[in-house]
């Protein structure tokens, strides 16, 4: 790989250049059809560079970023499998991208009905009363969800403005909890890694209005005591909401509704296969029970008399929390996937996952220490601790040090209960042959800390850039790209 | 299940080395209780050539764009998008990557980011912008949940105007009824624009922010600065929905003082996708920043010396502040984005603005066309335009659709749908990409609607 | 012209270092009496905008295999191609690069191509492959070439059967023509096959080598050992022209003692594309591989000892052995072949069977369909078939095309076309991809057609 | 860059695996319709692997070649220009993809249309009486245009078999008139490099059936003569053929049939741009005379009351060299080029390449030596014949060196008539940073040279691989993978 600075497109820029010209019109663009105030004086900067020279740009800079398929990226949590091509051109055939949101329902039946059995689907699979493929993404689907808990209360205990949340939850949870308007309430783990359902049960008071509960948790293991929970919540009209990103472990398997869940979200993007994007789209379809149900988010497909159609009139709904239906072109890929899959192919998602990640558990026990040494669900979490103590070598340097032996590394650091902590997630997609590849590098990386913690705490080597100083860019805040002034004279 | 890649061997070799027999030896930690009592009931699955047959089948019997004369719009425009945006988006390097955590590994990622905030500033005319939301509603909602941070203190009351986009309005509604202590009250429209002395009479001391859109819903471009004084006067923040096309031709708001700029993306090579994924664009003045939700990408050095992007000010950021984040937002919308910033690349200033051109050239000659058929009329004559306006006609706005889409004719929205009032109204956009000929006919069977 | 990255600034500075003042002195080699008068006569040119509109236009005018149910075979096929093909094969990295003259700088695509000889060698039952040909046509003419080179001592004759594809048999004659010394003859067809007694007739010490296909171009699977035990009984070379699809069904030709196997490649993903690109695919026994044409990628290793590969044997072609060359040919079908090899992996050897099994099953269903019907038969009822068959009707089968047509009916190819004495002759291709209802449908227009 | 070696499909290959299940056929696959004799007894050894390794494969892969897009690509004599992707969609698009060349004409009218337009735009910038878009490559092209030629003397001289080709010419000239059973008579150019036109002349005898001449020729010059030597060879009745590879220089400028020639190919892959894919595919068009005209290849598109239509009936035509009319989609990808060039775009073509390398050319006048040191086309030749003498330092090792630095090396070696040689092309679409970085690239090789020869001569470091053993891979011959052997017991 060329390791020298390349430039940005700003700085290829050159006035006059062009990529795609556009046709001139072919009726008179009118002079003043805009008030002179309220006309634009300098144009954006935009580069302006040619095809050539744009589509070098994103091929090399592209070429910089570490990708699911370059090689494994067992980041926990984040469910990096394989995205099925073929789902990519579904979406793009003219029945799903070339039509819009609000053109007559009768002529984009075929769509509507895809939405509308993607609910289904849905609801087969978690159990619930209601799905709604509304929300964009995971945390969008929490705070819906939230959303659909507080108008609940609101008619009932409006007093309720409280969620109880246990430390090992992902930092959307707290967060979609204030977005809400409501108040998290923390509550440590037991040291096996599990929630402490008599801490929880203890804290349940006048003003809990639910808790929200990961399941498998982060830290890979399945709650055995979440429906015990859910019937403490259910005693004091309060909800439980499951978030649903590791839902990868147990679909088809186990359905969240069987619980004792109240709602959940799903994170398609993770279970069902839409491909990140470097951050997006994903999108995050939630579920629910009955007594939730009027609340649920509009707009929703109905289906009356064969024919499908678009319904706003839920007189008790939260409304909308974002434009249109769904992010069709995103849930309709995990639509592809689950009617490519069916009821079999699915249930071998969970099956695999669980597999891998218990192999490359054991295959790992030598050289990490695991605070919470058990069968795993899809991913397991280990800490770095006593490496560092023996060598100094931390787990931010083993993660660097994997990119040098070809692996994006496991996310670190979170949750944030486990100290230097790796939090790996292989996904049902890898091979032995990849995963014992995996462990081998990390026996290397331990050897190498032992013998030579300088080649691991200055990695990664092979990459365009080594350790970036995240200081700086927060001090000297530079965010956007600016000329050079001109040079004076 | 074409995905996994054991073999049977590869299976018992993995047990053997777990210590258990079978991989439902693995899901012993589900109680019995919780486990699914039978196997999913879910379609039998089919391969991908049964897949394409379906995509071809509802093609068929879709409407779609490329074969409908179509001028729907009203938030979601039918743009040209060159064959680069596929190409140059869509390297599964972009694709298949997550969120750039480790920077090192993600140079491609935050680099795109950090020249698409540089896009999105230029258009907007902000200081700084972040790497994307969720889409135009939910944007225009958080932007007022930033206003709350900005300018809460001591002020309560949000004025949205009603020529925001009214899915937007809902939402804006949804995310603020659960924050305590603040209120969303509407600025009504005057002939098809805010009421300006409404506003002024509405804005006070409490007021935390103005939240207006242009060219609003009704496609007409709104005096922004005259909004933007009515604002200030009283130490509201203004925020702005714009479009991102029309800022080509229109005065940035960033110039006329805006506190917040944001809006759909979908304009910029999003396509229409029957609802997205599309993306949100948010930018703000620099001294906001720290309130900003979302990512933003930032220039650094490495310890060589050598340029290189973070994510950063993750403090404001749930992964680290949790609860006391701006904003719950985690994944967003990267590769839309990086689709705009593509689209943005490749049209250049001048492009850009040729697009924007485009639209007004065909919106206009499409309005005047209307606008000179018996029965109808522009609904807001005079009111200066970009893309789309509204028309009305001599009969209902849903039979004309219905009456045109017998001739593979979309006329546009029916405002009813929102306006109760005004069921006759029809909201017509004409992008760039419409013909003439397209217009004409568009005009000729508007003209014999029944 | 928006390709060339100059500012007006660039040529000025550019021009500036050269030493002139124009780019148009630049051109003073070229003597005025040799440079063109005036401005070629092009039409304006036109954006990529209106490009896809003329695209679009075009494909509301042509009857597509999309919009037509379709039988149309005869050599080109209309087979299932999964999206990996397009995603994988088609990245800048493969599709950009030049022939791997440097092989540091191009181990991708000597890996896939390496890699793609290994499949062709296993489908055709032989030892070396080249890394592809024009199309299926040359291939057999280079076939015929290559066959005087290792068998031409002495010999004089190449024997073709009439069941070769007739374009292929054209092709060959025209390149054959020129070779002194060298002619072709034919050998006819008995019940639609070739006739075995005619080949033994024709066989002699003079032949250099014979060349068959199979399954034939009336689709009929011919009997290849018969065939090669008739040819080696005087010591002439066994050509064989196969169907890369049907050998996963049927014994491949090395299995029978072929020495060149060659054909089309355009059924392994390369789509239907109105004639090209396509690609030939080729292969040999190995003793005669410093015989073959065309590029081959060979296993070696690096100074570090790491495995690599290389085009080898560069002694056999153009750029080094020049009129000694084994072929002419330099550029080839590369990112074609790339397109078989990724189908073929995605595949594997089950799923080639299923898509063989597929055209077996619905071409004996059409035909049992067809020859059930009154007025239609089957042309050589009895013969093995795989994919195609001909079937005879009341009609000239001109007529009958015609007429299906206007219902969107391709029901195949006339053979008038070739054989002037079967004017109700159709040559009818049934693949994977039709479903029982079409051909059901081709069966019941049939019955009505007039 | 990770080096180490990555596994061939075949070796990951694991029985039972697959990417692409296909659906059960829904009539029964009839037992006993290939005769047992004819049947396969055991299926061809293909990978089996999943979609996502085969993902992983192919972009690993294939992100091991250099590429235009990932870098200039200054390869002499092959125009390796950026390539458009408006042109890739273009020929996706139904109505030229998803049509069969023997389906009804009137349902193809479109595509028989652009096939023609194109034979007439072709027509229009080489100056000739008819175009055919027939053959498949450059070297299909000189083979037909030499047995047009040759048809023409069977019936007039059926003795004449000898073609006239320049020392300087590419390989598939001499190997295309073998081919096409004739003899080569190589010429020896002069000392300027420009053809030896009174050595050619008296080389002009009973047997000449013509001369094939590169223009510009191989070293990028113009050869002015060239009018000469058609009239020479027109006076015995003879031809000239002109190898059109080279058209870039020129194309809009001049047109070769002003030149004297009498037929031509243009590869439409170098200066129409249709990506060159790794080795293919490309298109070879031909420009003729009226007098060779009827000797053309069949098939043909017609143009006749407004209809178009396929014409096999040339009594006198060679007869196809290849299946169908043409390589459809790739000869419209240049379709598509001069459509959205225009005129004035076509003409600066030439002139942007030629701008480019005499720029460049004066840019590398102190590392260099140029043998023909003159104003150049498109492209130049250098020798490296001086720096190996001072430093030992090979041409060859030059280029492996230029890998490292993060360019593709030219064309080396070629032609032949230069020592220690360098051609180099940079095209039109290249920009003058580009240009100047590449320049420095070479001084900063020739400083290495002199300074530290080895980090020369080993190159390149930064490549997957170093070095390959050609000997070996020739002596060795591996050219298929095969299985190891079981092991035994
Ligand atoms: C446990 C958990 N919850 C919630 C989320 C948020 O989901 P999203 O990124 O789709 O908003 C994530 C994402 O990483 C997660 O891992
Ligand atoms: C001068 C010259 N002639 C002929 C050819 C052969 O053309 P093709 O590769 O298209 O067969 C080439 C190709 O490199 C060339 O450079």
């Amino acid at each position: 790989m060329h390791r020298d600075d390349d430039p940005l497109l700003y700085e290829t820029s050159r006035p006059g250049l062009r990529a795609a010209p556009l046709p001139k019109p072919e009726v008179p663009v009118p002079a003043d059809a805009i008030p002179a105030h309220l006309r634009r004086k300098a144009p954006p900067l935009l580069p302006e560079v040619t095809e050539g020279e744009l589509a070098r740009h994103f091929v090399k800079n592209s070429r910089k970023n570490v990708c699911v398929e370059t090689g494994f990226y067992p980041l926990g949590s984040c469910t990096m499998k394989y995205n099925p091509k073929r789902h990519e051109d579904f979406v793009m055939s003219p029945a799903l991208f070339r039509v819009h949101p609000y053109q007559p329902e009768e002529g984009v039946q075929p769509v509507l009905r895809m939405l509308w059995e993607m609910s289904d689907f849905l609801e087969e699979l978690t159990g619930f009363h209601g799905v709604s493929v509304h929300p964009s993404a995971g945390s969008h689907g929490e705070l819906t969800c939230l959303m659909m808990i507080r108008a609940y209360h609101s008619e009932h205990h409006p007093e309720r403005d409280e969620i109880l949340i246990p430390d090992s939850a992902h930092g959307t949870n707290p967060a979609s909890v204030t977005m809400c308007g409501m108040k998290p309430v923390n509550v440590p783990s037991r040291p096996d890694g599990l929630l402490d359902i008599q801490a929880m049960k203890a804290l349940i008071g006048p003003r809990t209005a639910g808790a929200m509960v990961t399941n498998p948790n982060t830290l890979g293991l399945f709650e055995r005591q979440i429906h015990d929970l859910a019937d403490a919540l259910h005693a004091v009209d309060a909800f439980l909401f499951m978030d649903g990103a590791n839902f990868n472990a147990i679909v088809g398997k186990a359905r969240p509704a069987d619980f004792g869940a109240d709602c959940m979200h799903i994170n398609l993007h993770k279970t069902f296969t839409i491909p990140h994007g470097g951050g997006g789209p994903g999108s995050g379809p939630i579920g629910y029970v009955e007594k939730l149900a009027p609340y649920a988010p509009t707009p929703v497909v109905v289906k009356e008399k064969g024919k499908f159609r678009i319904d706003w009139n839920r007189p008790k709904s939260i409304g909308p929390v974002r434009t249109f239906l769904s992010s069709t072109g995103a849930t309709l890929r995990s639509y592809a996937y689950i009617r490519t899959l069916g009821a079999e192919g699915v249930r071998r998602i969970a099956e695999g996952a669980v597999l891998n990640a218990n192999y490359l558990r054991v295959k790992l026990r030598d050289v990490l220490k695991f605070p919470y040494d058990r069968t795993c669900m899809h991913e397991f979490v280990a800490s770095g601790t006593d490496l560092k103590e023996r060598t100094g070598v931390k787990t931010l340097d083993v993660a660097k040090r994997l990119l040098d032996h070809g692996f994006h590394p496991p996310t670190v650091y979170f949750p944030l209960i486990v100290p230097e902590c790796l939090m790996i997630e292989p996904t049902e997609t890898e091979s032995k042959a990849t995963l014992d590849a995996f462990a081998d590098a990390l026996h290397r990386i331990v050897k190498e800390a032992e013998t030579d913690p300088a080649v691991v705490t200055t990695a990664p080597h092979t990459m365009p850039v080594r350790r970036l100083d995240e200081v700086k860019a927060a001090r000297d805040l530079r965010v956007r790209w600016r000329p050079e002034p001109a040079p004076a004279g | 299940m074409p995905y996994i890649p054991h073999s049977a061997e590869d299976v018992r070799a993995m047990l053997a080395a777990i210590g258990v027999r079978t991989v439902d030896d693995l899901f012993e930690d589900i109680p019995k209780s919780l486990r699914a009592r039978r196997k999913p009931r879910l379609p039998r699955p089919i391969t991908e050539l049964e897949l394409q047959r379906e995509a071809a089948a509802a093609a068929a019997k879709t409407e779609t764009f490329d074969r409908m004369n179509a001028f729907v719009g009203a938030g979601v425009y039918d743009h040209f998008i060159p064959a680069v945006v596929q190409h140059l988006a869509h390297r599964v390097e972009t694709v298949t990557s997550y969120t750039p955590y480790q920077p090192e590994a993600s140079q491609g990622n935050l680099t795109f980011m950090f020249e698409y905030q540089t896009a999105i500033c230029e258009l907007t005319g902000m200081d700084v912008s972040n790497a994307s939301m969720y889409e135009g509603g939910s944007a225009c909602a958080e932007a007022c949940l930033m206003a709350v941070r900005v300018n809460g203190k001591g002020r309560r009351k949000i004025l949205v105007s009603r020529g925001l986009h009214p899915e937007y309005l809902r939402i804006t509604e949804t995310y603020l009824r659960n924050i305590k202590d603040v209120v969303v009250e509407e600025v009504p429209l005057k002939d098809g624009v805010t009421d300006l002395g409404a506003l002024a009479r509405m804005a006070d001391a409490d007021t935390i922010g103005v939240l207006v859109q242009t060219p609003n819903f009704l496609g007409i471009i709104e005096d922004g600065p005259a909004v933007a004084a009515a604002a200030k006067a009283k130490g509201a923040k203004l925020l702005v929905c714009a479009d991102p096309i029309s800022l080509a031709l229109l005065e940035p708001p960033g110039a006329w003082g805006a506190d917040i700029v944001c809006g759909e993306g979908q304009q910029l090579a999003s396509g229409l996708a029957y609802g997205g994924p599309y993306f949100g664009f948010f930018a703000a003045k620099q001294e906001y920043i720290r309130q900003m939700p979302g990512r933003i990408s930032g220039e650094t050095v490495d310890v060589e010396g050598r340029r290189g992007f973070v994510l950063t000010l993750g403090t404001r950021e749930q992964h680290i502040r949790r609860d006391r984040a701006t904003s719950n937002i985690c994944t967003n919308q990267g590769l839309l984005a990086l689709r705009g910033l593509v689209y943005l690349a490749a049209l250049g200033p001048t492009g850009l603005r040729e697009v924007a051109e485009g639209c007004l050239a065909n919106a206009h000659y499409a309005a005047e066309r209307i606008a000179a058929l018996p029965g109808w009329s522009l609904s807001f004559p005079g009111k200066p335009f970009f893309h789309e306006f509204a028309v009305d006609g001599p009969l209902p706005a849903e039979r004309v659709i219905a009456s045109l889409r017998r001739k593979r004719i979309l006329p546009g929205v029916a405002l009813s749908r929102w306006w109760k009032d005004a069921p006759n109204r029809l909201l017509v956009a004409a992008t760039e990409v419409k013909t003439r000929k397209q217009i004409d006919a568009l005009a000729k069977a508007l003209a014999s609607a029944k």
